[in-house]
């Protein structure tokens, strides 16, 4: 089976260059590829189109790069949480570009399978409709989204083989499996990397082919935005 | 006397029938699901990708890996199922959803909804409100029927921008429950307790429709 | 949880009407749901369409409602390995419409996903374009394909439970996930039933919001169409 | 002398590179995979939804539930994946797959594929040629230089219905090694053992480029 594994994030990510367009994986700060992001933060890189659900907090995730002015633009449904996101924006440092959440979701998924552009009912009748063909099919009306791709994806996963396979956790899948497809070079981070052959091919949710660089990451915060609990009794 | 949020959440339970499955956006329509009852079997789907949410986890339990789409750490249910972001807006758009709940800044006369942007405020972004509004079959807005200022939040046509166009059906207020008809008209269905029509009348700005006697909702 | 279990095959398709669209899942013989199709040979319904990669052999899966003249109509990507089916394409008694077998997959993908149309490049230039509106995007031409939906899927999995998730095996999974979500009335049938809450959540490939009725399958031939082995030294 | 079916395989195998993610059609080249030297780490797909594809089973092991798109028995290798048939034609139309292998009944000069249909005759269906034709970044097709009746395959432009356009790159005869010009024309990179240039110029209908002296194929 053809080897992905790479040392660690700093390896993973040193060819990416200011102006890259990246997708991270994450929902809120669930599933986010932490090892890498703090490697980027490294980099000394800027100007870097960022397609995210989210933009991370002020101090966790992609708003350690807000911070850092790395951001030139986001690409994203949901952006609040984030006192610094507000200042760049509203200064004018830091473009947005906001997307139903289902409409960046299936995007994505078209730029990994190939499909340049599809028909969604989301956002009809709204701004985000501005600009966009519109069409109707059986009688509704559909909005023309075309595909996402990037330079490189950057995804986190539970578990990965050497062969780039991957298996997510809980919701922490979530925009993970379809930006592994939807990048030129798509780097995986796991907190567990085992040999080939360990995970049950049938269980796998991101197949190998779409990875070309596997890390095991280390030291995960795994940072929890609303610790919601039952008490007992 | 209008309702309070739970009161709000309490009457919108009672839309609820045995089989469905159900997203729930932030706010009151969360708090639907402490309302549900029992007997009846429903499936609450969040659009990370999990449906079949359960409680809040025991505070041993907690899971960074297992949150609800308003970023709440959560617990699963036997039968339960995880899945990407794709696939869960998927469900969605493909109207496998039968209820969607969710919130409001202004609904229209003819269904059109707005809630997630105010000119001149900050944006956060609509999330998966535009997915959700623009693909379920059934969906019910709970909001308060006049905004913190006073003004009416049922109007003639929305002032802030959509989220959505024609698709709200049914709308629960601190104050009333009214249909959206397709025809156009928020028809009167529940008063809240002790609030009359008159007061519903004064606080809708959009075209109100009171057919004969409207009963008191029974929470 | 939401119950999803009826007793058997019979009950299943009980509701099934002359002239209805039906998915079929399956490539070759793999992955068929055979209990369905025995209860759908004794209904005595005729003018069904077929939507199903492959149309079976001549005694086995589709091929057997096709001796019974039961289908009006396939769409498939494949219709080799049948000589009924030929007899009856070449006597005008069976109308055939043969899809590239990623449109076809992508198609009803999206009928289950609320995607009315996409393009696609597959087909360009060919008969398959003919009639369908051709469009290019950075500078590739590309086919506008429209939605497949049926009034009943029919699908197989390995092990399922009563809330109706499935988790299929091998590459007995091919069509069946996408034709799941594409049904009015989506039937699983499953080698093993299990209680709600014995499957993994994490490996659930089919959740069960898109099954209607589930029950466990008997007797399953799981015929081979081409045995090849490697025979030891 | 011409090359048997096992000679085109062995010739295309040569063509195969580490790293790469292959898909091989039925007939020639399904028996490429015999050929690729092991040191070489390379992924055959197959697209009814594995990637990995090992050799066939020991009779012990056969499972009908794991088969290749020539619904052959087929075993699984350490890092094998499993997946859907969506999934699958999204890794070919997303340019996943490096390398597509597949048969032919003609091709034109200017790269156009037709392989699935002959009129008059029962027609089969495309399966998934006109997918991975239409998506694949390299695509050789390996057959025959001429038909059994004795009419060259390699074309001014395709007689039959084509399969795609403008897509092959090589193509690997019982005759020769040609690759297709963007600007048009077969060009001639390597003869067959014995096999003249004068023997495949007579053999090629379309526009054939010989430049220099060919060298025969090393086998």
């Amino acid at each position: 089976m053809i080897n992905k594994v790479v040392k660690n994030a700093q390896e993973a990510v040193s060819d990416i260059q200011s102006g890259s367009v990246l997708m991270l994986g994450g929902f809120g700060l669930c599933g986010i590829p932490e090892n890498c992001i703090h490697a980027i933060l490294e980099l000394g890189i800027e100007n870097l189109t960022c397609i995210s659900n989210n933009a991370g907090v002020d101090d966790f995730g992609i708003g350690l790069m807000l911070q850092k002015k790395q951001v030139k633009k986001m690409v994203s449904s949901y952006v609040g949480e984030n006192a610094e996101f507000e200042r760049q924006l509203l200064s004018g440092e830091l473009e947005v570009e906001l997307l139903p959440q289902g409409t960046l979701a299936e995007r994505i998924r078209a730029g990994g399978a190939g499909i340049p552009a599809f028909f969604t009912p989301a956002g009809y009748g709204t701004e985000v409709a501005e600009g966009k063909e519109v069409r109707e099919f059986d009688g509704k009306m559909y909005l023309m989204e075309k595909w996402l791709r990037a330079d490189f994806a950057i995804v986190k996963a539970w578990k990965g083989d050497t062969a780039g396979n991957l298996i997510y956790k809980g919701t922490a899948r979530n925009f993970n499996p379809m930006m592994a497809a939807a990048g030129k070079i798509t780097i995986a981070e796991v907190e567990e990397l085992l040999p080939a052959g360990e995970l049950g091919p049938n269980e796998i949710h991101t197949p190998g082919v779409y990875v070309q660089r596997i890390f095991e990451g280390v030291g995960y915060e795994k940072r929890i935005e609303k610790r919601t609990v039952t008490s007992k009794n | 006397m209008a309702l309070d949020k739970i009161g709000i959440a309490k009457r919108i339970a009672q839309e609820i029938k045995d089989g469905m499955y159900i997203n729930l956006g932030i706010g009151i329509p969360t708090l639907v699901a402490n309302y549900i009852p029992d007997k009846l079997e429903v499936v609450l789907q969040s659009e990370n990708g999990l449906l079949g949410i359960g409680r809040f986890p025991f505070e041993e339990d907690v899971e960074a890996d297992l949150i609800n789409a308003g970023k709440q750490t959560v617990s699963m249910l036997p039968g339960s199922s995880l899945f990407n972001s794709a696939e869960s807006f998927g469900m969605i758009r493909g109207g496998h959803i039968d209820l969607t709940i969710l919130g409001a800044m202004e609904v229209s006369e003819n269904g059109d909804i707005a809630n997630w942007k105010i000119p001149g405020k900050m944006v956060k972004g609509m999330g998966g409100a535009m997915d959700l509004v623009a693909a379920a079959k059934n969906i019910i807005v709970a909001m308060q029927h006049k905004s913190k200022s006073g003004k009416s939040k049922l109007l003639p046509s929305c002032t802030l921008p959509l989220t959505g166009t024609k698709c709200v059906r049914k709308i629960v207020t601190d104050m009333a429950v009214l249909n959206v008809l397709d025809s156009g008209g928020f028809q009167l269905i529940e008063r809240a307790p002790g609030v009359s029509v008159e007061e519903i009348k004064e606080a809708t700005a959009g075209k109100l429709i009171v057919e004969g006697d409207i009963p008191e909702m029974n929470i």
